[in-house]
C-alpha cells in the first residue's frame, strides 16, 4: 500500500510541474511551495542537528572555545534587528577572513602556474605528428582566449585578430558546454520518464514490475 | 496581414510542437527499449583500469556528492564505481559533500550489499563520514587532521573505535581522491599532499573542467566518467550492466529529435537568406 | 569623537578581522610549524559552524517573505500557498520528533516522495527549454554561431552510441574538441577568474575591499 | 627540517608580485595618477539603458545572482562581491530614476544579509531610503527546482522591464533566462563560472563573458580604487602569457620548464 501511495504522490507532482508547461496553476504552485519548504527546513535542521553535535556537545564537554563561532553566527541574527544589524560585520569579517586566506593557498599553484605548466608541456608530450600539432594549438589558443580578457587596450589591428580568433576558442567550448548541458538535462528528463513509465505505469497499474 | 513565407513557417514551428515530440522520442524507448549498442570511450576505459590497478591496502576518499535529483545522469557511474572498489582490497572513506548524499549512500550500499556479496565490513573496509558542509578553511583543517572536523562517524561512532581509521590521520595518508570536480574540488588534496584524483559523476557541466587537469599517466587527474551515456559505457567495460545501459536508448532518440529541429531551423534561416520570402 | 568611534567597531575594526583572520590562513602553504596547523584545526571549523548557524536566517526570511506576500495579494492561491508551506515545514519537524532522525527510512519516506519527484520532473523540463533554445538560437549566423553550434552539435553526437554507430568519425572528432579547443579557452577562463579570485583576495588582505564590509 | 617550504618559491614570488603591485596601483590611485583606461564592456550600458526602458514601461527591474550564487568561500568569494556591487548600482540608478527593484535572494541563508544590505546602500547613496521594501526580496529556499518557479511567477505577477543575472550562477538558471525573454524583458547577464556562460550566450541580449563580469562590477562603480585593481590585474595577465612563450621556448631549447615552474 505504502509503495502505491507513494508511486501516486511521484506521479501527481510530475504531472503537477509539467503543467506548467501549459501555464502557471494552482497544481504547480502547490508542488512548488511543498519543495521550498521541505527544502528549507530539511537543510536547517540538517544544519542545526550537526551544530549541536560539532559546536554544542564540545562545549559542554569542556572545549570553550567553541563558543566563539557560536556567537558569531548567532551575530547574524542581529539583521533582524535595524539598531544592531551593524554587529553581523564580525561575522561576515572572520568568514571572509577564513575564507580569504584558505582560498589564495593552493590558487596560484593549482589554476595558474599549474595549468600555464601543463599547457606549455602538452605539444612536447605528444606521440603523433597530430597530438603533436593539437598541442600548438592549443598553446596558441589558450594565449589568444587569455587576450578576450585583457581590458586595457582596445580590440583594433593586430589585438583586434587575436581576440577574435580567441573568441572562436571560447565559442567551442561555450558549445560543448551547451550539449554537455543538454546531456544531462535529458537524463534528468529521461529520470522523470521513469517514475511514470517505469514506477507508476508498469509496476503499479500494470503490476509488471 | 502578409502570408508568411514557407522559409518563415520553417522556423517558427510553435515551441510546444518540439516539447511534444521530443518528450514522446524520449518516452517511446522507455516502454519498449530498441537496444543500441554501446561503444566505450578512452577516458572511461582509463578510469576503469586505473581502479583495477589499485594495491591492496589503497586508502581511498571519496567527496560523494550525489543527490536526488541527478541520481538519473550519475547514479550508474556511482553504482559501478562502488562494485569496482568493493571488488580491490581498499579502505574507503566516503564524504558526504550534499544534503542528501547520506540518504542516497545508504540506498546505494542496500542495494550493493558490501558484506553479503563481497565480503567487505563496516568500519573495517569502509566507513560513511557525516554530512556537513566544509568551506574551504573547515576543508583544510580537515586535510591537515581529519580528527579535527569530524570525531565521529554517520553513526556516531567514534573515529578511534573504527578498525580501518586506526592508520588514517590526514590526506597524507590518502591515495586516492575521488571527486566530481577536477577545478576547484581538488585542490585542497593534489596540490598540498600529492593525492592522485579521479573524476566520477562529473556531471552537471564540470565535465568540460576535466581535460585542463587530466592526464592519465602524470595526473592530477588521472581519469574521469560523467553523464549518463558514460555510466553505460562504464558498466559494459566492467560487465557490471545497470540501469545505465538501459536508458542509452532515450536519450539516443530525444537527441535525433534536438538534431531535426536544429537542422530546421538552419534551413529556414538560409532558405530566408539566400532564396528570400518565397 | 563619538563618530570616530563608531566609524572604527562599525567598519575599521571588521577590516582588520578580515586581516587577522587570512594571514595566518595563508600561511599555512609556506611556513611549516605546528602552530600554524594547530590554528588552522581550531579555526578551521568556525567557519563551517558559522554558515551553518546562518541557515535559520533563511528560514526566517522565507517565512516573512511569503507571509507579507499573503498580506499584499488578496487572492486564494496565495493563501492555500502559506497553508501548504506552513504545514509541510510542520510535518517535517514534528517527523523528525516521530522517527528520531532525518536519514531514516520513515523520514526519508516523506523527503522522497515529494522532493525527488518534483526536483527531477522540472530540471527534466529544462531538456524540453534547451530543445526549443537549440532550435531558436543555434543558426549559422555568423562564424562565431557556426563554431558554437558546430562543436555542440559534434559533442552531442559523440556522446550518442547511436550516433558514434552512424558516424564513427563523431567520437574521434568530438573528444579532439574536448581535448583541445575546449581545453584552451577552459584554461584561459580558470586563469583569469583565478587573477580575479586573488585580486579580491590582495584587496581584501591589505584592507581595501570594504564592499562586503559595507554592506554587511 | 626548515621553517619555510622550499617547494613553494615560484608560487611564492608570484604572491608577493601580486600584492606589491595591487599595493602600488592603489599608491597610484590615492595619488590621483593616471591609471590605464579601460576599454568599456558593452553590458554594462545595456543595464542603464534597461533601467530607462523599465520606467517608459511601468515594469519593475528585476535581479538575481543565482539561486546558490552568493558562496563566501573559495573562488566564487569574488563573484559575490562583483555582484554585491553591482547590485548596489543597479539600486541606486533604480531609485534615482523611480523604477521598482525586486530582488531575487541566493540560496544560502547567511548571505542573505549581504544582498538587503547592498540594496540598503544602494537606496541610501541615490538619497532615497525609504524606497526599501523587505517585500521585494523575494527568498525561495535551498533548491533551484522551487527557485526557477520562483522567479517566474514573480514575472508574470508583476512585469519585467529588465532582468539583471549576474553572479556565481549555475546552469539550472536557463529557464529563468526564458521565461524573462516569454515575459518581453531585456535580459542581460553573466557568469565568471565557466561552464554556466553558455546559457547566457544563448539566452541573454547582452552578456558578460567569464571574468568581464568582475570588470564590469569595477567600472560602473565609478570607484578609482576598484579599477586601479584591474590594472594590476592585467599585469599578471601580460606575466601569464610570457610565460607561456618562455616556456615554450625554454622546453623547446630542452630545458625542463614544468620543473622551473614547480619549484
Amino acid at each position: 500500500m505504502a509503495d502505491v501511495l507513494f508511486a501516486v504522490i511521484q506521479v501527481c507532482m510530475v504531472f503537477a510541474v509539467w503543467s506548467y508547461l501549459y501555464k502557471e496553476n494552482l497544481a504547480s504552485r502547490i508542488a512548488t511551495t511543498i519543495v521550498i519548504s521541505i527544502s528549507t527546513v530539511f537543510y536547517f535542521m540538517s544544519n542545526m542537528i550537526r551544530v549541536w553535535d560539532v559546536a554544542v556537545i564540545p562545549l559542554t564537554k569542556g572545549r570553550f572555545s567553541m563558543i566563539i563561532p557560536i556567537v558569531l553566527g548567532l551575530l547574524l541574527y542581529t539583521r533582524i534587528s535595524k539598531t544592531y544589524s551593524w554587529l553581523s560585520a564580525y561575522s561576515y569579517s572572520i568568514q571572509l577572513g577564513l575564507g580569504t586566506g584558505a582560498t589564495l593557498t593552493t590558487l596560484i599553484a593549482s589554476s595558474i602556474t599549474g595549468l600555464i605548466s601543463s599547457t606549455v608541456l602538452k605539444p612536447f608530450q605528444a606521440e603523433t605528428t597530430l597530438e603533436q600539432a593539437s598541442g600548438i594549438i592549443l598553446l596558441i589558443g589558450t594565449i589568444l582566449s587569455l587576450t578576450y580578457w585583457i581590458f586595457t587596450k582596445e580590440a583594433t589591428g593586430w589585438f583586434g585578430w587575436a581576440v577574435k580568433i580567441g573568441r572562436l576558442f571560447l565559442m567551442a567550448s561555450i558549445g560543448m558546454l551547451y550539449a554537455e548541458d543538454v546531456l544531462w538535462a535529458q537524463s534528468i528528463f529521461v529520470g522523470a520518464w521513469q517514475i511514470v513509465i517505469r514506477d507508476f505505469l508498469k509496476n503499479i497499474v500494470l503490476g509488471m514490475g | 496581414m502578409a502570408e508568411k513565407s514557407i522559409w518563415q513557417r520553417i522556423g517558427t514551428i510553435d515551441y510546444r510542437l518540439i516539447y511534444l515530440i521530443v518528450a514522446l522520442l524520449t518516452a517511446i524507448p522507455l516502454w519498449s527499449p530498441i537496444g543500441t549498442p554501446v561503444t566505450v570511450g578512452p577516458n572511461v576505459k582509463s578510469y576503469a583500469d586505473q581502479i583495477s590497478d589499485f594495491e591492496p591496502g589503497t586508502v581511498i576518499l571519496c567527496s560523494f556528492s550525489g543527490y536526488m535529483t541527478m541520481l538519473p545522469d550519475v547514479e550508474p557511474i556511482y553504482l559501478a564505481t562502488w562494485k569496482l572498489l568493493f571488488e580491490r582490497d581498499c579502505k574507503i572513506m566516503v564524504l558526504n559533500s550534499h544534503v542528501d548524499s547520506p540518504a542516497v549512500i545508504k540506498e546505494e550500499f542496500e542495494k550493493i550489499k558490501p558484506l553479503e556479496n563481497y565480503g567487505k565490513e563496516y568500519g573495517v573496509d569502509y566507513m560513511i563520514f557525516p554530512y556537513q558542509p566544509l568551506p574551504t578553511a573547515t576543508e583544510i583543517a580537515f586535510t591537515e587532521n581529519i580528527r579535527s572536523v569530524f570525531e565521529q562517524d554517520f553513526y556516531g561512532t567514534p573515529l578511534d573505535d573504527l578498525p580501518m581509521m586506526a592508520t588514517i590521520q590526514s590526506a597524507n595518508d590518502i591515495d586516492w581522491y575521488f571527486s566530481s570536480d577536477a577545478s576547484w574540488g581538488n585542490q585542497r588534496y593534489t596540490i598540498p599532499f600529492g593525492v592522485k584524483q579521479l573524476c566520477w559523476g562529473t556531471g552537471t557541466g564540470l565535465l568540460p573542467f576535466v581535460p585542463p587537469y587530466y592526464d592519465p599517466v602524470i595526473g592530477p587527474c588521472y581519469g574521469y566518467v560523467g553523464g549518463a551515456s558514460q555510466g553505460g559505457e562504464l558498466e559494459k567495460y566492467t560487465g557490471l550492466l545497470g540501469e545505465g545501459a538501459k536508458i542509452n536508448d532515450a536519450k539516443n532518440l530525444g537527441l535525433v529529435g534536438l538534431f531535426l529541429f536544429v537542422i530546421f531551423g538552419n534551413i529556414a534561416y538560409f532558405g530566408e537568406k539566400y532564396a528570400g520570402g518565397d | 569623537m563619538k563618530m570616530a568611534s563608531s566609524t572604527f567597531w562599525k567598519r575599521d575594526l571588521p577590516l582588520l578581522l578580515i586581516i587577522i583572520c587570512a594571514i595566518p590562513m595563508l600561511l599555512w602553504r609556506y611556513i611549516d610549524h605546528p602552530v600554524i596547523k594547530a590554528i588552522y584545526e581550531e579555526v578551521g571549523t568556525w567557519s563551517s559552524i558559522i554558515s551553518m548557524l546562518g541557515w535559520g536566517l533563511a528560514v526566517i526570511y522565507l517565512f516573512q517573505g511569503e507571509y507579507a506576500n499573503m498580506r499584499q495579494k488578496d487572492d486564494m492561491t496565495t493563501k492555500i500557498s502559506f497553508v501548504v508551506l506552513c504545514a509541510f515545514s510542520f510535518l517535517l519537524v514534528a517527523n523528525y520528533f516521530i522517527t528520531g532522525g532525518l536519514y531514516n527510512d520513515a523520514y526519508q519516506w516523506w523527503y522522497t516522495a515529494f522532493y525527488k519527484s518534483q526536483s527531477q520532473a522540472f530540471y527534466g523540463l529544462m531538456f524540453l527549454y534547451l530543445c526549443s533554445a537549440s532550435y531558436r538560437m543555434l543558426r549559422a549566423r555568423s562564424l562565431e554561431s557556426f563554431v558554437l553550434m558546430a562543436a555542440g552539435l559534434l559533442y552531442l553526437m559523440r556522446s550518442s552510441s547511436m550516433f558514434v554507430l552512424w558516424f564513427p568519425w563523431s567520437r574521434g572528432v568530438g573528444e579532439w574538441i574536448m581535448d583541445y579547443p575546449n581545453k584552451a579557452a577552459t584554461t584561459a577562463a580558470v586563469i583569469s577568474m583565478a587573477f580575479g579570485s586573488v585580486l579580491i583576495a590582495v584587496r581584501q588582505m591589505i584592507g581595501r575591499e570594504r564592499t562586503a564590509i559595507e554592506v554587511a | 627540517m626548515g621553517l619555510f617550504y622550499t617547494n613553494r618559491i615560484v608560487e611564492f614570488i608570484w604572491l608577493v608580485i601580486m600584492f606589491v603591485s595591487v599595493w602600488y596601483y592603489i599608491r597610484k590611485a590615492m595619488n590621483d595618477e593616471p591609471l590605464p583606461k579601460i576599454r568599456t564592456i558593452p553590458a554594462t550600458l545595456a543595464i542603464e539603458e534597461g533601467i530607462g526602458r523599465s520606467l517608459e514601461m511601468g515594469k519593475p527591474v528585476h535581479f538575481s545572482m543565482g539561486s546558490d550564487g552568493a558562496s563566501l568561500t573559495g573562488s566564487g568569494m569574488s563573484t559575490t562581491i562583483a555582484s554585491l556591487g553591482m547590485l548596489r548600482f543597479m539600486t541606486k540608478n533604480c531609485a534615482m530614476m523611480g523604477v521598482r527593484e525586486i530582488v531575487h535572494l541566493p540560496s544560502q541563508g547567511y548571505a542573505i544579509p549581504l544582498v538587503e544590505g547592498a540594496v540598503r546602500e544602494g537606496y541610501l547613496e541615490a538619497g532615497k531610503p525609504e524606497m526599501f521594501r523587505r517585500g521585494d526580496m523575494h527568498y525561495y529556499g535551498n533548491l533551484t527546482a522551487a527557485f526557477t518557479p520562483g522567479v517566474y511567477e514573480s514575472f508574470a505577477r508583476e512585469g519585467v522591464g529588465l532582468f539583471v543575472h549576474a553572479g556565481s550562477i549555475i546552469t539550472y538558471s536557463f529557464p529563468v533566462l526564458e521565461a524573462a525573454k516569454i515575459h518581453g524583458a531585456i535580459s542581460v547577464g553573466g557568469t565568471p563560472r565557466w561552464t554556466a556562460t553558455y546559457i547566457f550566450a544563448i539566452a541573454c541580449d547582452h552578456l558578460f563573458i567569464g571574468e568581464e563580469l568582475l570588470a564590469a562590477s569595477a567600472q560602473i562603480s565609478g570607484n578609482k580604487m576598484l579599477t586601479s585593481g584591474l590594472a594590476s590585474e592585467e599585469l599578471w595577465k601580460y606575466m601569464a602569457v610570457g610565460l607561456f612563450i618562455i616556456g615554450f621556448l625554454l622546453q623547446a631549447a630542452g630545458i625542463d620548464f614544468a620543473s622551473l615552474i614547480k619549484m
